[in-house]
């Protein structure tokens, strides 16, 4: 039956959740170069429209439809076809199924946004286009299933996710790393110091992510209950106690950095999605100093050291954040706080630890292989990457005929 | 006639506007750059990374008057944008042959 | 009886279409040209401020107080007398009637904020600040009262307006229209190019309003329940075709914009105002194409065509978007969505598809002679516009005495 | 018991009140010069880091653990030990305790944001960061003890501060005050022109503190009932009045301004704040006009005539702006509005008001002399304020080694 | 070779780069500037305060060319960012002794 | 004395300033430009209209100093900074007639 409250707070959240992709854009935006901002904000936009139209035609029935493989659903909820305002037998028993229906739809279209940002610079936005939707037809959805849909593979094997740990991050992640590989680098890098072009837009963006978080891991609470409180309190902790965290290792580096602040706060986000609504709130703590440390040396080495050029970072934030998350569920977990949970390594075997790492690897791997495959075959259709000269005037005017500042002369 | 082409810091604008204007001299035209002289380097930190940046913003003031003008004016801005500091700017005289009005077409020295 | 999920579902869909209006303001700003930036964000943001006061004084009693003659509300809800914690007698019954009286000064604040964007870089502060107050008392209180007040014309008659098709964009729209023909083209247009001063400002504001409209569409539902979903994935969904189709359309006719893009999302938005609680949210994807293709198309015939200067488009918008929206309600609509609707086109006879059509005539010609009469006024008295010095120096400094950017030297 | 619908409204109130903290790092960011822009946005932004894991391990404790002192709260709730999923015994009764204890969290972050305002664009980044912990511990946690805790003294004693008067802008105003009076003036003024960097951030800061502003106000009410509702539209209404008092004020002056219209808004949101839930919506008429007035000629005697250098004007929007809410809510308050209330001059004696007075001047002394010696002990050890190149270079380049505008050169 | 310097109004810029490629001059160089003449000045606000702000954004356009061109550039430009207006703008006249394409590194007049 | 005046592309200026570092110039001032000599056009689209755009974002170098030190600047600016593509700038060379160090007063050529 509805309950009204359950159901006033999910939809919030999935307002929420959908104010993040644009947050998202204005956070990726901010940390190009000038010449490269709209076509960036684009990419993550045009998401919100791209996946949202394929996600309610056909994308939540791959993901969420009753199947029996635990691979991927049918095709049962095909253009909303059984989703109705009436609550889901499954799903979200006290919200109606549309309600369910579209806070998932957000998380897709931002796992989509989120790899963008590895890429950003030099793809074709055509080619982004045409990559966006076949990623998430045959991985996005098939994975959600694996991990959250009724049956799904993962999800009766035991493998917590509380908001997308794996779905999500691990997910962009691991993509991001398949598209650079594909791409190479920017033109220019590393000798070229490419500077971020606005960082009071960084933190607009910032500041849009946090606040839509928590409609991200409480929302995935799906009710307004103590649960959403124990995995607000534990979202908002971990972002804070990474933001500080990062903040203090760029100071040991140089100086305590704005740009630094803000991508802890976001590592911190990341990492405690998993585990927002399993773990004790005050286990953020550590969760929180743990992904700020594993991301800025990541960072460091993945850039500096090998000299690749995941333009924004995103396998660092999101694939090793995603990675620690997923695995510090399986240590912090307490069926104190969720029953419907496990208890990790503090309070029981390494049986939920084992299961965690299980998911880290079936999902990285799968959205590696298959994010390479499904980039190969775009690059040989309508070619991956932008031309040279396109590149170095910038993919603004070559791929959308626009200047950021179209006022100004520059 | 000649371009009178000072560097000066951003803060003392106002001040060196106000100054030529005391003197009567009205037309100028400002233009914002970054500059590096004696002034020591900076350095910058990105996500994880550092930038060596030295260059510092300044005003770029240019007042193109007659021959005569130019040591009053070369007075004026020195005189009131000057802190003792490092970075306190330069002031160059570069040969104008010739200015037009455009809203008249009047052209030479009695338009500027 | 109060329950404390349907309130707590008005109050933040009161916030979120609060939040639409800056949202406006910045939507609108990132458009214009940089000497008038501020003003243009002024005009929008000082409604919030403006409105209010109107609408608790006496624009709510006008709007909302019962009456009999079916063309305004009496003096009952005058300073807000009679508007209290407790539910109101006949509207929003499961919430406090001051929830609903602010939910519902919130539309209003946008409505007027919304024909701002045709005015926008050459009608005098005080003139707009003078014609607004005439509006909300003499066009926007009275048409709530015909569309949604208890004994109002066309809520009697049976024209359906879920969130504000009619209430709000037709209106805005032909208000557009009248002002334009008073005000005349902007000095330069169409001969200099008068490009946007900032696209990330329009990405902020379209993020916003998209995000608050939510509140807009599915807080109309005035419940936390199916219906309330049903509207918000119709919302969802028209904003993200709409703005796949008019990124197509830009497309065809050179690159994907971004400003494109943006514009359709709000579009999508637009049309979907009078239908999300009535028609089944799948069909919110005819109702994007249609909207994006009118939208462009009216855009290129007004603007390019016919030398029509409204400024940013408010008719072609809001305007054709609105009359689109409300006839598409009258196709679309069906009972087995909202029983409190009627059956359109699709399932019963031309019946509801007429009564539409009736709405959108009686309101976009109220409001067209209403704003003529209005702005005739304004002019007779303090003048519509600035002066031609005034104009191209522009708004910012002569109407404000600010400069957007004021550590710089330009 | 827990209760959904007050829940949902809790949670999304407190992510609400988060908001606001980026909201007012760009709120100010935008009025300072542009070399000192991220620095800016710094201070409020690491308070979202800082304050937080400072208060969850133990500020909440020292705020709202029970104790027998009335001057602050045991150890009871350290690192959320006894702070569950199950409402607390004394507090917010209908949600989660942890809700209550993250929603208290947010308030404690943004008042310590408060006060930067007063020191931007000279204090030492480490010296704000140590000042900030001790504030934390020594002044804000016991003020919200006094006021809010179970046996707070000034709760005892009958004085009503329904969202944050005295605990947030009292409290924040006579900090700035000591700070000004610790740091001096910043070099050059009041000689040169300090223009504002970019108004249009400080719109969209003010839009975020606007919309915040409800969490923070109607989320005190810590239901989704009739007196939320209430809370709603006196502060919608407060903020409208001031913002439209203060543009006519600065018109007055001169024109219009788009920063006096916002800089209204604020001081209108900050004097209804103590007053929400205790006055009948109507009386924030009155409460908007008087705060702008007060506000207005308070910033000009004390930049304009007594040279005071409170940057952005912390003393004189929030101390003053927050003296005259407490005092106003011992004018207007009603039982009829709020039965936990009294009942103000207006209805009765000068009981209440005397009460209100006693605590304003209560919280304005202890936060005074207490940042006084606070400041005093920041400045013998880390040193207050930088050099004097550091400040002619900016805070952004010389605390943080970053520039806003990275990608411009200069 | 001498360098034309024309400070115009910015909604002039299309029509004065139009102008100069229909006559075959298709190398330029812009800059924003701020700059004031004979235009009044204007009062800025700030929260409660006035500053006084006589600086209007203008366009800097930079024409190298050959000395014979000069007339016709002068010409072109004045004639298409005239409006009779007060803030029209000036051009000046600055010899440039040498010039140098980057790309090819050719010297001289041809370069241009 | 000579002002080198090198307009470069952006992302050319750093290599640039370090290669005059090297040589021994510190002093420099930089500015944001747009320019356009041989190339080509682009378009650019509004909501629903075109607009030309053949403005391309470069950098302007000025470096003043003395005449003996010109060939060595231009040969450096030159180098660090060609590509080979279309749109590497050029070089002008202008005379300077006197120099001012604001901090100090000191005219001529030791001032920079
Ligand atoms: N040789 C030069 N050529 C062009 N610009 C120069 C030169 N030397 C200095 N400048 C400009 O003057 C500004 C101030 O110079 P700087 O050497 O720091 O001052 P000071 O004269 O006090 O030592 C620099 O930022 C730069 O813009
Ligand atoms: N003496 C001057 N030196 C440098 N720039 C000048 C001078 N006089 C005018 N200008 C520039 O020309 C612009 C227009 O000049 P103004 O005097 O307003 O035009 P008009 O020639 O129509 O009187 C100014 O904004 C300024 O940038
Ligand atoms: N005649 C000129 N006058 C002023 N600036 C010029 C001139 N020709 C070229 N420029 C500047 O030089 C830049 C590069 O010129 P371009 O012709 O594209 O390079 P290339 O020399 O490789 O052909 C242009 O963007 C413009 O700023």
């Amino acid at each position: 039956m509805i309950n009204t409250g359950d159901t006033a707070w999910l939809l919030i959240s999935a307002a929420m959740v959908m104010f993040m992709t644009p947050g998202l854009a204005l956070f990726y935006g901010g940390m190009v170069r000038r010449k490269n901002l709209l076509s960036t904000i684009m990419m993550s936009f045009v998401c919100l429209g791209l996946v949202t139209v394929l996600w309610m035609t056909y994308g939540y029935s791959i993901g969420f439809a009753p199947s029996t493989s635990g691979f991927f659903g049918g095709l049962g909820f095909v253009a909303l076809r059984g989703v109705g305002q009436e609550p889901s037998a499954v799903y979200a028993s006290t919200t109606p199924h549309l309600a369910f229906m579209v806070f998932q739809g957000m998380f897709a279209i931002i796992t989509v946004a989120l790899f963008t940002g590895a890429v950003v610079e030099r793809i074709k936005f055509s080619a982004l286009l045409l990559f966006a939707a076949l990623w998430l037809t045959f991985i996005y959805s098939p994975v959600a299933h694996w991990v959250w849909g009724e049956g799904g593979w993962l999800l009766e094997f035991g493998a917590l996710d509380f908001a997308g740990g794996a779905v999500v991050h691990i997910n962009a992640g691991f993509t991001a790393l398949a598209l650079v590989l594909l791409l190479g680098k920017r033109k220019g890098f590393p000798a070229e110091a490419m500077l971020p072009n606005s960082i009071p837009l960084v933190v607009i963006g910032t500041a849009i992510l946090w606040f839509g978080w928590f409609g991200f891991n409480a929302g995935s609470a799906l009710g307004s209950n103590g649960l959403a409180a124990s995995a607000f309190t534990a979202t908002h902790l971990s972002a804070a106690t990474a933001a500080v965290t990062w903040m203090f290792l760029s100071w040991r580096h140089n100086r305590p950095t704005v740009l630094g602040t803000a991508t802890g706060a976001v590592a911190g986000l990341v990492a405690i999605t998993p585990a927002a609504g399993f773990v004790p709130p005050i286990a953020a703590i550590p969760i929180g100093i743990g992904v700020s440390v594993i991301g800025f040396y990541s960072m460091l080495l993945l850039k500096e050291r090998l000299g690749f050029d995941d333009s924004l970072d995103v396998f660092a934030v999101h694939g090793m954040g995603g990675i620690f998350g997923a695995l510090a569920t399986g240590i912090f977990a307490s069926t104190a706080v969720n029953p419907a949970g496990a208890d990790g390594l503090m309070y029981a075997g390494f049986g939920l630890f084992f299961k965690q790492a299980v998911s880290v690897l079936a999902v990285g791997a799968f959205a590696f292989f298959g994010s390479l495959v499904l980039g190969k075959l775009v690059d040989m259709t309508v070619g991956l990457r932008v031309g040279s000269v396109e590149e170095t005037v910038g993919l603004d005017l070559s791929q959308h005929a626009e200047r950021a500042y179209g006022g100004s002369i520059r | 006639m000649k371009k009178v082409e000072a560097i000066i810091r951003e803060e003392k604008l106002r001040a060196v506007i106000g100054g030529l204007e005391e003197n009567g001299y009205f037309g100028l035209t400002i233009t914002e750059v970054s500059g590096r002289g004696r002034q020591k380097g900076l350095t910058l930190q990105g996500r994880a990374r550092e930038y060596k940046v030295d260059l510092l913003p300044k005003v770029k003031v240019e007042v193109v008057v007659m021959d005569s003008d130019v040591p009053l004016i070369i007075n004026t801005i020195a005189r009131l944008s000057r802190t003792g500091e490092i970075g306190d700017g330069k002031i160059f005289i570069i040969p104008v042959e010739d200015a037009v009005r455009i809203r008249t077409g009047e052209v030479g020295v009695n338009t500027i």
